[in-house]
């Protein structure tokens, strides 16, 4: 029975078909027609591996695909694999391949293009981003063409979801033995577009892939990536029918999209959140009282508005969201700055505290949480300094060194990713040194549950000590915003914020012809 | 006979902040048919606002009392601007003072002429380029029809007053203002250009205003001659009487002022002991480079000695390195060469001691740039005697030297005329108590009265101090009442160098002699 | 003008270009936060890091560097972005080719109002026509382009919609769109120019128009139209040659605002992008190019000038 | 100097500008205890408030008072170019004097590598200086006054080559008066005007450049209200709260015009046309 279940859960076959939303539509999606968007910076790395911002992510994903695919409810179904199974420890997944899958020079795709893959994004020499987040790979192998089997360094549920990870992408085997860096100006994937034109700071153009292996996909003859490295400025593109679909907007700007004609405004809530990084392992911050009244003098609420202008949902100190799956709604906590004071008298300081916050100027919203805070906390005897620095020296210098510093991050497709990435004594990401082994315990735990209902009181239990001992603050998730013309079909905002399906867009009646 | 130009009772006053100033006192002045009229005044008579006033050219704080000015019938104080544009050059022709200004310099000449030409005698292009040519031919320019095809600054000086005499003389005009022609260029080419005027006035007979600084120079081009001061018309006489007998107290110090070789100033023989000598003196400006030629030497192994109490002049046009001999002598401009003073032997800048320093001063030309605006005269007399020693309770003694007030002290060089500031700056190089002055042009701005103050002055100070002189000038006739010697230059070269005696005799360079010719000594 | 002149005018741009060489290179070779660091951002690790460095050749010393990297230019390699991975040459050139785009439809519509504006307000000097230019001189001086631009797309591209706002559309590929595309940038940029050339014409028909030799040519009769527009204007205009060539100084520095407001692919952003991700081959190919132009213009400038102005002609 | 206020003062342009300094400067001084509010007050009830009687001026996305903001950003935009104009000026000046008083090769040296350092536009360098300093309002003074010192250098050298060629120099040094008495003494007094007027312009020319800087986020820096960072921060809001933009872009914009008219003023004030 357990057995059944689990793979239930865990496995994924080619029934659940993406498209299938589809189905339910009266009208096929028209096909063909030229989208033009626009991204808010260059993409200038279309390596695969390498990707490392959004409108990068949104290029190898037209250009490439995973094994497996993130649906906007955080959980999985297969893209270039049909179906996966684990054995019953949770230590060996085994990978069905789609078959007759060509990449776009014409070449099948096989098991040794995913060992290659893997192994490639694994290698340390390639400094891919991606190295830490695919998984607790020990070794994979091809067991056929068409088979993978992935041995895992110990039991990891999560295998299907981390594998759909923006860097790991599928690229030929001969590329990767032969010249791996040619993937930064040229491309070979499977995915549902070919890249026609290259211009990072200009121009990205790309076209149907006529042999992409749903026959019916993609809708569109063509899609034009435009940088807009200015929000106002891609805003007003967009009302005056410049561009059809713009990614991300900013709150102000979402405002006059929303109210302008043939524009539709897009907004889904997303785990995307800003916090502040305290080292737990340094004074003032390895004593408890000092975070919690810090967590106590911020108001949440204004917070949202403040530095995603309204667009956004508060945070209680844990970085899942709504959004994610194993969401526990803990009640919000509210400013008292009595409590703070008490809490930073009780911790040495009666006569309040002098600190320097370190906000990097990329995005702008990490100063202005800054800002925001600075105020709020002036009131419980907090006399924050906010320090802004470019974000290249900030990651030199501040980044996961810095014992008070504001953080920026997506959402990632489960709650063990982010845990992992940022709040585990061997999170990749270490940066508060809370370094608590009873939150570790928990969330290793949590990893290798497959009863949904244990593993949702794991995860319960986690964000709980999080809320408690606060080992950084998260006061405001962000919610997606972004636009679209009305005419454009088929696209809806992926709650990740780095998954854009443009394979399912199509041009709908009123669409300007583009040549 | 009725006059072409008449001036009745004229009255002009510039609006100043402080209210108005008169500039023309009740003018009144004719000119016959063919008659050229001198008008003669130091700077500051007014001369020049006449002549604005007669082509209607005047500034617009400019105000006309009374009186009036007629051009034969036409009254030009009511000429409308379309009528003005058919009157000037038309009928009233104008020369200027500095041709090389005067000209467009980014049209060619035949445009600038033929311009007019077809404005005023109404010919097509090509008529009016063939008369141009002629035009030109007739003012002694060599290939007219390629001076037409050449732009302004490719031709000389003198070239260009011909081209400016051509135009104005092309459209026929009854009365042609003159305003110094002559004052811009060198002496003898000056000399050239007013030969070329009395030849064009005979041939056509046209009336003319001449309006000069230069009483000598007036009465050879002109019938009669008016003498202006301050605004006032002091004196109107033929040229032959003006010289001859003077009637006005102001004209009789005019004409006493202007300089002539026969009046001898200085009297006396100089020492037999030489102060300073200069052999084989080469200064050059600048030096080659990669892709430029250096330039020539603007003095040539020149040697000179200057003796004990002498006067040395020193004359030569611009450009002939007489300036250059001066900077060598006094350290700004490096020199190869020899200097010898006082036993001491100077190879370069560098050799220049204190002592040497002291004992040869130098005097500028311009007195307006030797001294510094931001310093007042009592520390600009200062720094002599701080440097030299001395002590600064001197100053007074040596305003009064200069003939100026004590009071003076306290004055910045803004505050003082011209003259005064001249002797400033004389004071400062007395101040060093020096054994030889350098003066470089140092009259050569100023008016002729000024002038003859200043050289009054200096050999005062030469009876007192026995200092020797080494003075640099382009008069000719200057130079001839003041030196012992006289050295000539030209392009670099020391052509002659005889006691002022020897000027009339017959061993005299060509080119002295010429220059000789080319300054103009009064009638009378 | 000889060919000595012109061979020394030459070297003196060859000259300036290696002193820029330099000064760029000195410069981002102390930039902080080394290129490996900001390449590889937060996925950075020490053994990662110390590869890259090794491969970017970051650890030879200062002038080894130069040495290399001016021994490439000298061949046209201005070396590989570590930013896209593509070569920086032809990626700066094609950038700078639509930086001169702007830069000269600028320069064509700032001459076409500054000119006539100057001379007017010069002809009729202290009167409400002189004022007003005046004014919108100083206006013009005294906004930097950021305002401006922003404040010229808030009226014309958002209110009234009369351009658009932002974007680049080459002029080769849909020239109308082009030609509308680039309206906005090309008017907040004259808008500068305008304020200065028209000052220095304002201020230089006044002079010229204070000069002998226009007094000589209105003393000779010749009607004012012609002194105006065949003595005066010439003489004016020349020295605006050398003034618009300076300008190009400003140009330069003012397009990267610019370019970065209105999206312009040009060579103001891409230096702008290069100077933010430290992607330093970018940075130096970026500056050296732009300082480059600059320095060949002004010599360009420099023989026009003493090709159409005999005074320098015959110096 | 009295003679010259009152000669400037008599210049419309010179009296608007003077007038313009003046407000300018008590804002420098007074603003910050003159301003309604704290400027780094944040007001969630008053975001984006509209100009009105609680906010002058209106409020920003933190519900700050602008007009506060504005009258204590005075202070750090403000005398900030004029330090960035006064440290390049001077750098400027003393090479220039310097390079003139040399004369010859090392002139001609100086000033060819001076040109070639203007080859770099302004911009550009300040860009490429503070990104080697590291963003920051002090930086971008630094930076800026490094890219003004090459054009200051060149203006003072013109003025100065000129004054080096007026015989009382000439006389100075055939008298043998030191160097440190010439170039002090003799010189730099005379070429003070020069200096003067085109600092005064570049003074309007810094307070663009560091608002420049500071809008492309490597000036100063945020929660500080220096005026281009204000517009920079108010841009993303313009469309909700276009006061924000225009209130600081007018109050560059003043002081840019109220140098500009100072120093044009001065420009006449110090060479008075000679009155026939």
């Amino acid at each position: 029975m357990l057995s059944v279940t689990r793979r239930l859960f865990l496995a994924g076959t080619a029934i659940s078909l993406a498209g299938l939303p589809r189905i339910a539509l009266a009208e096929a999606p028209k096909r063909g027609g030229v989208l033009r968007m626009s991204v808010d910076q260059a993409a200038s790395v279309i390596h695969p591996m390498l990707a490392r911002v959004n409108p990068e992510y949104l290029v190898t994903e037209l250009l490439y695909s995973n094994l497996t695919r993130l649906k906007p409810d955080m959980t999985v179904e297969p893209d270039l694999a049909m179906s996966w199974e684990p054995n019953a420890t949770l230590t060996e997944w085994t990978f069905k391949l789609r078959p007759g899958v060509t990449f776009h020079d014409g070449s099948p795709l096989t098991a040794d293009d995913v060992v290659a893959t893997i192994n490639a994004i694994l290698d340390p020499k390639t400094a891919s981003p991606g190295r830490t987040n695919v998984g607790p790979i020990k070794e994979v192998a091809a067991v056929n063409p068409l088979t993978v089997k992935f041995t895992l360094v110990g039991a990891y549920a999560d295998l299907p979801v981390a594998l759909t990870y923006l860097n790991a992408r599928i690229v030929p085997a001969k590329v990767i033995a032969g010249d791996l860096a040619s993937l930064s100006t040229t491309a070979n994937g499977t995915g549902p577009f070919k890249l026609a034109s290259y211009e990072p700071d200009r121009r990205i153009v790309v076209e149907r892939n006529p042999a992409y292996y749903d026959p019916a996909r993609p809708y569109l003859d063509r899609i034009e990536l435009l940088v807009y490295p200015d929000r106002t400025a891609e805003a007003s593109a967009m009302i005056s029918g410049e561009i059809d679909l713009l990614l991300t907007t900013a709150p102000g700007e979402y405002e006059r999209l929303a109210k302008a004609d043939g524009v539709k405004a897009l907004r889904t809530p997303s785990g995307q959140f800003l916090n502040i990084n305290l080292g737990c392992d340094q004074k003032p911050f390895n004593d408890v009282r000092v975070r919690q009244a810090l967590a106590l003098v911020v108001d949440r609420e204004a917070t949202v508005g403040f530095v995603a202008g309204g667009y956004g949902t508060p945070g209680n100190d844990t970085p899942l969201s709504s959004a994610y799956h194993f969401y526990k709604n803990i009640p919000l906590k509210k400013p008292d700055i009595a409590t703070a004071k008490k809490l930073l008298a009780d911790a040495g300081y009666p006569n309040g505290i002098d600190l320097t916050l370190v906000a990097s100027d990329r995005p702008s919203t990490r100063t202005q949480l800054g800002v925001a805070v600075r105020e709020m906390a002036a009131a419980a005897g907090f006399r924050i300094n906010v320090q802004t620095m470019p974000h290249a020296t900030y990651l030199d210098q501040v980044w996961k060194k810095g014992n008070f510093y504001v953080g920026f991050y997506n959402m990632q497709p489960t709650a063990d990713a982010v845990f992992k990435l940022l709040y585990t004594s061997d999170a990749a990401w270490n940066e508060t040194h809370w370094n608590n082994a009873d939150f570790d315990a928990v969330i290793n735990a949590a990893r290798v549950e497959t009863d949904e209902a244990k593993r949702t009181a794991l995860y319960a239990k986690a964000q709980d000590m999080m809320n408690a001992e606060v080992p950084s603050v998260i006061s405001a998730f962000f919610d997606l915003l972004a636009a679209q013309r009305s005419y454009v079909e088929g696209y809806a905002l992926h709650p990740r914020g780095s998954v854009f399906r443009l394979d399912m867009a199509s041009l709908g009646a009123g669409a300007p012809k583009r040549a | 006979m009725t006059p072409v130009l008449s001036i009745q009772n004229y009255t002009l006053d510039y609006i100043s902040s402080a209210g108005p100033v008169r500039v023309l006192h009740d003018i009144s002045l004719e000119i016959g048919p063919g008659e050229v009229l001198g008008l003669v005044g130091e700077s500051g008579s007014g001369k020049s606002s006449l002549a604005w006033a007669l082509m209607r050219h005047l500034p617009e704080n400019a105000r006309e009392v009374a009186g009036s000015l007629r051009l034969g019938d036409i009254d030009l104080q009511r000429l409308s601007p379309g009528e003005l544009t058919r009157i000037r050059g038309r009928r009233l022709g104008m020369v200027f003072q500095d041709p090389s200004t005067s000209l467009n310099p980014t049209l060619t000449i035949g445009r600038q002429i033929t311009e007019a030409l077809i404005q005023h005698r109404g010919l097509k292009q090509r008529d009016a380029s063939s008369l141009a040519i002629n035009l030109l031919g007739h003012v002694d320019l060599n290939n007219p029809a390629a001076i037409m095809r050449r732009y302004p600054p490719e031709i000389s000086g003198g070239e260009k007053q011909r081209v400016i005499i051509a135009t104005a003389f092309g459209c026929r005009p009854d009365v042609i203002l003159f305003d110094e022609p002559t004052t811009a260029l060198d002496v003898i080419t000056g000399a050239r250009i007013l030969a070329l005027f009395a030849r064009l006035r005979r041939e056509t007979g046209v009336a003319a205003l001449y309006i000069s600084h230069d009483l000598a120079l007036v009465t050879r081009v002109a019938d009669r001659v008016a003498v202006l001061e301050r605004g006032r018309l002091v004196e109107q006489a033929p040229a032959a009487d003006i010289f001859r007998a003077p009637r006005h107290a102001n004209t009789r110090a005019l004409v006493d002022a202007v300089p002539r070789p026969e009046r001898r100033l200085v009297h006396d023989k100089p020492g037999d002991q030489v102060v300073l000598a200069a052999s084989d003196i080469e200064v050059r400006y600048g030096s080659g480079g990669l892709f430029r030629d250096a330039p020539p030497p603007a003095t040539k192994k020149i040697g000179l000695e200057v003796r004990g109490g002498e006067i040395l002049g020193l004359v030569g046009e611009s450009g002939s390195g007489k300036s250059s001999m001066a900077r060598a002598l006094t350290g700004l401009a490096r020199f190869s060469g020899k200097i010898t003073f006082d036993a001491h032997e100077i190879h370069r800048m560098r050799d220049m001691n204190a002592a040497y320093r002291r004992d040869v001063q130098i005097i500028f030309q311009h007195p307006d740039a030797s001294l510094n605006p931001r310093h007042r005269i009592d520390e600009i007399l200062s720094r002599p005697l701080k440097l030299y020693g001395g002590h600064l309770a001197d100053i007074p003694r040596l305003l009064e030297q200069v003939r100026l007030p004590a009071s003076y002290a306290n004055r910045w060089p803004h505050q003082l005329s011209g003259g005064e500031k001249q002797r400033i700056a004389i004071a400062r190089a007395f101040a060093a108590r020096p054994k030889l002055v350098i003066c470089d042009e140092i009259t050569a701005p100023l008016d002729v009265s000024v002038q003859a103050q200043i050289i009054e002055l200096l050999l005062a100070l030469r009876e007192e101090t026995g200092t020797a002189f080494l003075f640099i000038t382009h008069d000719l006739n200057l130079i001839r009442q003041i030196a012992h010697r006289i050295a000539v230059m030209r392009r670099g070269e020391m052509v002659d160098l005889l006691p002022v005696e020897d000027f009339d005799a017959d061993h005299v360079h060509p080119y002295t002699r010429e220059l000789m010719a080319a300054s103009p000594v009064p009638v009378g | 003008m000889s060919l000595a002149w012109f061979a020394r005018r030459l070297m003196l741009m060859v000259y300036t270009v290696i002193v820029v060489s330099m000064l760029v290179f000195a410069i981002t070779q102390i930039l902080p936060a080394d290129a490996a660091q900001s390449l590889l951002g937060e996925n950075a690790t020490p053994e990662v890091l110390a590869a890259l460095r090794t491969r970017l050749g970051l650890g030879d010393p200062a002038w080894l560097q130069y040495g290399r990297w001016a021994r490439h230019i000298f061949t046209g390699d201005f070396g590989i972005s570590m930013r896209t991975s593509l070569p920086v040459g032809p990626e700066m050139l094609a950038a700078l080719s639509r930086s001169l785009l702007l830069a000269v439809s600028a320069i064509l519509v700032t001459l076409a109002i500054a000119v006539p504006l100057g001379v007017v307000a010069a002809l009729r000097q202290g009167r409400l026509t002189d004022t007003g230019v005046s004014l919108i001189a100083y206006l013009g001086v005294s906004l930097p382009e950021f305002v401006t631009a922003t404040l010229l797309a808030l009226l014309l591209a958002d209110t009234w919609h009369w351009l658009p706002a932002t974007g680049y559309v080459s002029p080769l590929e849909d020239f109308g769109d082009g030609i509308r595309h680039l309206a906005l940038p090309v008017l907040t940029v004259s808008l500068i120019l305008v304020a200065h050339v028209m000052r220095m014409m304002r201020s230089e028909t006044l002079d010229v128009l204070k000069s002998d030799y226009i007094r000589a040519a209105r003393l000779k009769g010749l009607p004012e139209r012609t002194v105006v527009f065949r003595h005066a204007l010439r003489n004016a205009l020349l020295p605006v040659v050398t003034i618009i060539a300076l300008d190009v100084g400003y140009l330069l520095g003012g397009i990267i605002v610019i370019e970065e407001i209105f999206a312009i692919p040009g060579i103001g952003r891409a230096l702008m992008v290069a100077i933010t991700t430290r992607d330093l081959p970018s940075i130096q190919a970026g500056a050296l190019i732009m300082a480059a132009t600059y320095a060949v213009t002004n010599t360009l400038a420099d023989m026009a000038y003493a090709f159409l102005d005999p005074r320098i002609r015959y110096d | 100097m009295t003679e010259l206020f009152i000669r400037l003062m008599r210049k419309p342009q010179g009296f608007v500008g003077i007038v313009l300094l003046a407000l300018i400067a008590a804002a420098c001084l007074f603003g910050p205890a003159l301003a309604p509010y704290a400027p780094e007050k944040i007001d969630f009830l008053g975001r984006f408030r509209a100009p009105g009687w609680q906010n002058w001026l209106g409020a920003d996305q933190f519900g700050r008072d602008i007009l506060s903001r504005l009258m204590v950003g005075a202070r750090s935009t403000v005398p900030l170019a004029f330090i960035a104009t006064f440290v390049g000026s001077a750098a400027g000046a003393t090479i220039g004097v310097g390079s003139a008083y040399l004369g010859g090769r090392t002139d001609e040296a100086i000033m060819r590598t001076i040109d070639a350092v203007m080859a770099i536009p302004g911009l550009l360098m300040a860009l490429l200086l503070v990104s080697t300093l590291g963003n920051g309002a002090g930086n971008a003074v630094i930076a800026i006054a490094v890219a003004f010192a090459p054009g200051m250098a060149r203006v003072t050298r013109s003025a100065a080559l000129n004054v080096r060629n007026q015989d009382y120099v000439k006389a100075a040094i055939a008298r043998g008066e030191g160097a440190p008495w010439i170039i002090f003494r003799e010189m730099l007094p005379n070429v003070m005007a020069p200096i003067v007027i085109e600092s005064t312009i570049r003074v309007s020319f810094a307070v663009m450049l560091f608002a420049t800087l500071s809008f492309l986020g490597v000036g100063a820096q945020p929660p500080a209200s220096e005026w281009g960072l204000m517009v920079a921060d108010a841009r993303q809001y313009m469309h909700q709260a276009p006061w924000g933009l225009i209130a600081p872009s007018a109050a560059i914009a003043l002081t840019a015009i109220a140098f500009n008219l100072v120093g044009d003023g001065l420009r006449d004030a110090l060479n008075p046309k000679d009155e026939r």
